[in-house]
């Protein structure tokens, strides 16, 4: 055995340095977090994510906190999660991934959400199955897929569309219509034409295609884009509106198909009711979106159901105002949110979802959230970020701790 | 069993020299760089006092710390690093090429030598995992050694303690071949372990069929690697409307990752049984 | 005495085992082997004429069979005691060799009365030189 | 016996062996003789397994050579099969290791009767130390079967006494040897069996005192004779 010395040496270095590393040296002392509820229902605080960074000693690492604790990025990296998490976002919304997850199978292949309608009783997915050619408009087919998710059974159908098969950006399903939302992107056109496809469920066959929206020219140096804003609405009662915008936008410098910068000129919401066909403008004060903005000020918006609510927000307020779509009421800036109210000293950030607000606010101390329900601004969550071991407190500064944003868990809210 | 770790000592016993230049070279640099951004520091402190030192967020005004010597020595630091890497990578092909070349042709005795001829493959595998985990455990080894030589370096009042992930990730070289969780570090490790074992397959066919062996190996490495690298994206990771979930595209990732893993080994010790020629 | 047997001078067309009896035969008749005396084993006899071990195996058995020597057991071998056969050895050799003779001054036509006194001269001075060398050398008639 | 039957070999397009069929047996001295480039180191080293052959078979006492093969067949190839840095006691060690058949006492014998130092490296020795020290290694095993390609090429007189005297000394006895060289007319006498071969195959073969005996030929003589046809 003597003579093997040096083997048995760089042997036992080779493992004793790499486990002493990862058993004892890589335990970092990067301090865990809690979301800890002060006041209200705790399972309002069940979905809140607040996200930010906490600067340790040399650089700051980017942190999530959950109810549960926090999640440090950094940390956590590695090469599955990496490709595990390369699908977009956007693709999946929470709801979509809470149906994938009780029903794998139906919704395998079915997992871009703007082409999903769900809600408790049915999950219903569109998708082309053969667009012939995009170019020449002679249209495509679609593939229906309906599941009921009471009796779990599920219904597939192909019908042929004669109309340009264009991106599919909404799914809404009023009565035995199914309405899909589409667009039509010509090249090096910013604004496209949207357009509704109408598919009667009990024929299965397709009924009518109505325009939501012209797609417009560029002229000159100005140019316009559109777009719709989909309904967050899960268990809502159906809702016959959808919203559009409709921006005028000035190229500044680059060119259109290059990158290019651009100064939004104006911005006109509409709302389109399947039901009736008409297309409403809202009041202007929602378009004017360019006077919320400043470098200290924000703006939110959220359509849930057939009210379209937007909120203005900075340091020191919060201002709520909601349209309804239904019964076109408006009840401009008719909530004005401080700090203080909530015992803290600044507003970080402001979501709407689902007719609530939600608020991660800083504090002299540890940051806190809350959520408040935008009828009747009834008080629902407060919950304050705190040390899951205490005796952290001792060596770690909760003012390394520089939160960001706030958000519903797995929810992105684009806007 | 007894003959493979006979074999594994003489493949490291003909790798001391190489070893103990790699050690020495990295102590070297190492150090070098730590004294030299340390005295340049130092002096620059004890020249004008008001000279307020490091702005660097929360680290209390014009202390140091040991991440901080790392992340400012970065290059230096990493150049031994990368020297390592390039050596131990080329002596992945000279560890088989030596055994033909010059005038022992070693390769007739190892041929020789009763019992399974995979055992001579197991062995040069086995001797290159064992210089790469030494070295970086000599690296990590090395960390607490420099950090006692900065404690040594500056006075115990305009020191601050520092903590170990933080001090690897101040380099990137040092982030890169000591990932932060150990699930990295194996996947990092794992795909370096199956390149060498399909670089050495890929020898194996060079070395059985010699003119023609060249582009065997060329296609037979190339081919697994565009395999491991664009599997995902073949199976539609990331699109959307794909049919397999994200995790399971990973999982089918690393099973064919596996697979080719096997599949080098038993056909590297096929090649070496009936394929191969002096 | 034990030197000798390395200096063999073998010719590669004759068959070598027949090459070595034949070198033990001129051995016992110019009594370089004496009766009963023990010889080299096989290996040994190999090893010192360099010659294939087989074929110093095959010598031996040859010899055995013309009785040249005697092996009991695995004690050494060694040649034989009895007259009769030393006698036939030498007088096979003499045959040979003036068969030998016969035939290459045959083609001369010298005639016979010369020839006798050529060799008895030639023979005499051989004789001389070969007693003046090595003293005390058995003369055989 | 080494059984070699219809055996084929390629090298590139390049046909080396076509159809080489010979045995060699236990307890005999083969030699294979040929002039360079027929085929002999090939069939050499095709016998011990180290290249493949594309056709044919060949068996060592009726079995395919196979992994433990090596205890019972030695090689000793015309140059060093050990690292040059390595010292001839390292090699003798190193055979220790990983041969059971290794016969340390004998390779000591050998070591003295070759008048090799055992301290020398590898790297600097002379060609005929480094033959001497090869065949002590094959010697070394106790095998049934030792193979020699070319023990004498290129190699100083008195090296090459020390050699032929192992050919007909014990270390040979009840062993088969099949080796090549071009000395033949020194080796003529050790040798108890020659096999021509030209282009690959084997155009004769022949037990030497046998046609020594019926047609009074030499070796060299039948070599003459069917190379000139």
């Amino acid at each position: 055995m003597r003579r093997y010395w040096l083997t048995i040496m760089l042997g036992l270095l080779a493992v004793s340095g790499i486990s002493t590393y990862y058993f004892f040296g890589s335990k970092d002392h990067l301090p865990e977090f809690k979301l800890v509820t002060l006041q209200g229902e705790p399972h309002e605080g069940e979905s809140l994510t607040l996200s930010g960074t906490y600067g340790g000693r040399k650089q700051s690492e980017f942190l999530e906190i959950t109810k549960e604790g926090s999640r440090y990025n950094g940390r956590e990296r590695n090469l599955r999660r990496g490709l595990i998490s390369k699908v977009g976002w956007f693709y999946r919304d929470g709801i979509l991934e809470s149906f994938i997850g009780e029903h794998r199978n139906i919704a395998r292949g079915k997992n871009y959400g703007p082409q999903a309608l769900i809600n408790e009783d049915e999950f219903i997915y569109a998708k082309w199955v053969d667009r012939r050619s995009a170019s020449t408009d002679q249209g495509g087919t679609l593939q229906i897929t309906v599941f009921d998710r009471g009796s779990g059974e599920e219904r597939e159908f192909e019908a042929d569309i004669p109309v340009h098969p264009g991106t599919i950006a909404d799914v809404r399903r009023l009565g035995e219509e199914l309405h899909i939302v589409m667009f039509k992107h010509l090249l090096l056109d910013t604004s496209a034409e949207i357009y509704d496809v109408v598919i009667n469920l009990s024929t299965e066959q397709w009924a009518r295609t109505d325009k939501l929206a012209e797609g417009k020219k560029m002229s000159g140096e100005v140019f316009n884009s559109n777009d719709i804003y989909r309904n967050e609405a899960f268990s809502e009662p159906l809702s016959e509106f959808i919203l559009i915008r409709e921006d005028k936008q000035a190229v500044v410098s680059g060119s259109i198909g290059g990158n290019f910068v651009s100064r939004e000129l104006s911005r006109q919401f509409y709302a389109y009711s399947f039901l009736t066909g008409e297309k409403e403008a809202l009041p202007a004060f929602y378009g004017s979106s360019n006077s919320f903005v400043s470098d200290s000020d924000y703006y939110m918006t959220s359509l849930y159901g057939n009210l379209f609510s937007l909120v203005q927000f900075n340091k020191k307020e919060a201002v709520v105002s909601q349209y309804n779509l239904s019964s076109k009421e408006e009840r401009r800036e008719y909530v004005t949110l401080t700090p203080e109210q909530f015992g803290a000293s600044e507003i970080i950030d402001a979501i709407i979802k689902s007719n609530k607000i939600y608020l991660l606010l800083a504090t002299t101390g540890a940051p806190v959230a809350a959520v408040v329900h935008l009828q009747g601004e009834k008080l629902l969550y407060l919950g304050q970020v705190t040390y899951e071991t205490p005796e952290a407190a001792k060596t770690e500064k909760i003012e390394y701790l520089r939160l960001r944003s706030i958000n519903i868990k797995g929810i992105r809210i684009w806007g | 069993m007894k003959r493979y770790l006979k074999l594994v000592h003489m493949e490291v016993h003909r790798f001391r020299y190489l070893m103990l230049f790699l050690m020495g070279v990295i102590l070297i640099f190492q150090v070098g760089a730590i004294i030299s951004v340390l005295s340049r520091e130092l002096s620059q402190r004890w020249d004008d006092p008001t000279y307020n030192g490091v702005r660097s967020p929360f680290v209390p005004e014009g202390m140091l710390s040991f991440t901080w010597v790392i992340s400012n020595t970065n290059f230096w630091f990493a150049v031994p690093m990368l020297i390592s890497v390039a050596v131990i990578g080329l002596y992945v092909f000279f560890v088989w090429y030596r055994e033909w070349l010059g005038r022992s042709t070693f390769i007739y005795r190892l041929l020789m030598l009763p019992g399974a001829r995979c055992q001579i493959y197991l062995a040069k595998l086995t001797a290159i995992l064992i210089f790469v985990f030494s070295l970086v455990s000599y690296q990590l080894l090395l960390l607490p050694l420099q950090k006692l030589l900065f404690q040594m370096m500056v006075p115990a009042e305009w020191r601050v303690d520092s903590y170990w992930p933080e001090v690897i990730h101040a380099n990137r070289a040092l982030d890169l071949l000591i990932p932060r969780n150990i699930e990295q570090f194996l996947s990092i490790y794992g795909l370096g372990i199956m390149a060498v074992l399909i670089i050495f397959t890929g020898i194996l066919l060079e070395r059985s069929y010699r003119r023609i062996g060249i582009l065997y190996g060329l296609l037979y490495v190339v081919g697994n690697a565009i395999v491991a690298l664009y599997l995902p994206d073949l199976l539609g990771l990331g699109l959307p409307g794909t049919y397999l979930y994200p995790d399971e595209i990973v999982g089918l990732v690393v099973g064919v990752c596996l697979l080719l893993l096997v599949l080098s080994v038993v056909f590297g010790f096929r090649l070496l049984a009936n394929k191969i020629t002096v | 005495m034990e030197n000798e047997w390395d200096s063999v001078a073998f010719n590669s067309r004759d068959p070598v085992y027949l090459q070595v009896v034949r070198y033990f035969k001129e051995q016992i008749a110019t009594g370089k082997l004496q009766a009963g005396q023990v010889i080299p084993s096989r290996r040994e006899l190999g090893a010192m004429m360099k010659i294939n071990p087989n074929t110093a195996q095959k010598a031996y058995k040859e010899m055995e069979e013309q009785q040249l020597i005697v092996t009991e057991g695995n004690s050494p071998s060694r040649i034989t005691g009895d007259g009769a056969v030393l006698r036939t050895i030498r007088s096979e050799l003499i045959g040979e060799a003036v068969d030998a003779f016969v035939g290459s001054v045959r083609k001369v036509k010298v005639p016979i009365d010369e020839l006798l006194d050529l060799v008895r001269t030639k023979y005499m001075e051989e004789m001389n030189r070969q007693s003046g060398s090595d003293e005390g050398g058995t003369n055989h008639d | 016996m080494i059984k070699v039957e219809n055996v084929h070999k390629r090298y590139g397009l390049r046909k080396i062996l076509n159809g080489v069929s010979f045995t060699a047996e236990k307890g005999q001295i083969t030699c294979l003789i040929g002039i360079n480039g027929a085929g002999k180191s090939s069939l050499l080293h095709a016998i011990m397994g180290l290249t493949p052959i594309h056709g044919g078979h060949i068996a060592i006492d009726g079995q395919p050579l196979g992994t433990a093969g090596y205890e019972r067949i030695a090689f000793v190839p015309d140059h060093l099969t050990m690292p040059p840095g390595m010292r001839i006691n390292e090699a003798m060690r190193f055979m220790e290791d990983f041969y059971k058949g290794w016969n340390m006492a004998r390779a000591n014998d050998l070591l003295r009767f070759f008048g090799l130092e055992s301290t020398e490296r590898l790297g600097n020795m002379s060609k005929g130390t480094a033959a001497k020290f090869s065949l002590m290694l094959g010697l070394g095993q106790d095998t049934d079967y030792i193979l020699m390609d070319e023990p004498f090429s290129g190699i100083d007189l008195f090296s090459r006494e020390k050699i032929t005297e192992v050919f007909s000394s014990e270390l040979i006895e009840g062993r088969g040897v099949l080796f090549t060289t071009h000395e033949i007319a020194e080796m003529e006498r050790l040798m108890d069996k020659a096999v021509l071969i030209q282009d690959g195959k084997i155009i004769r073969s022949f037990d030497c005192e046998a046609v020594r005996y019926q047609e009074g030929k030499s070796v060299l003589d039948v070599m003459r004779e069917v190379y000139q046809s």
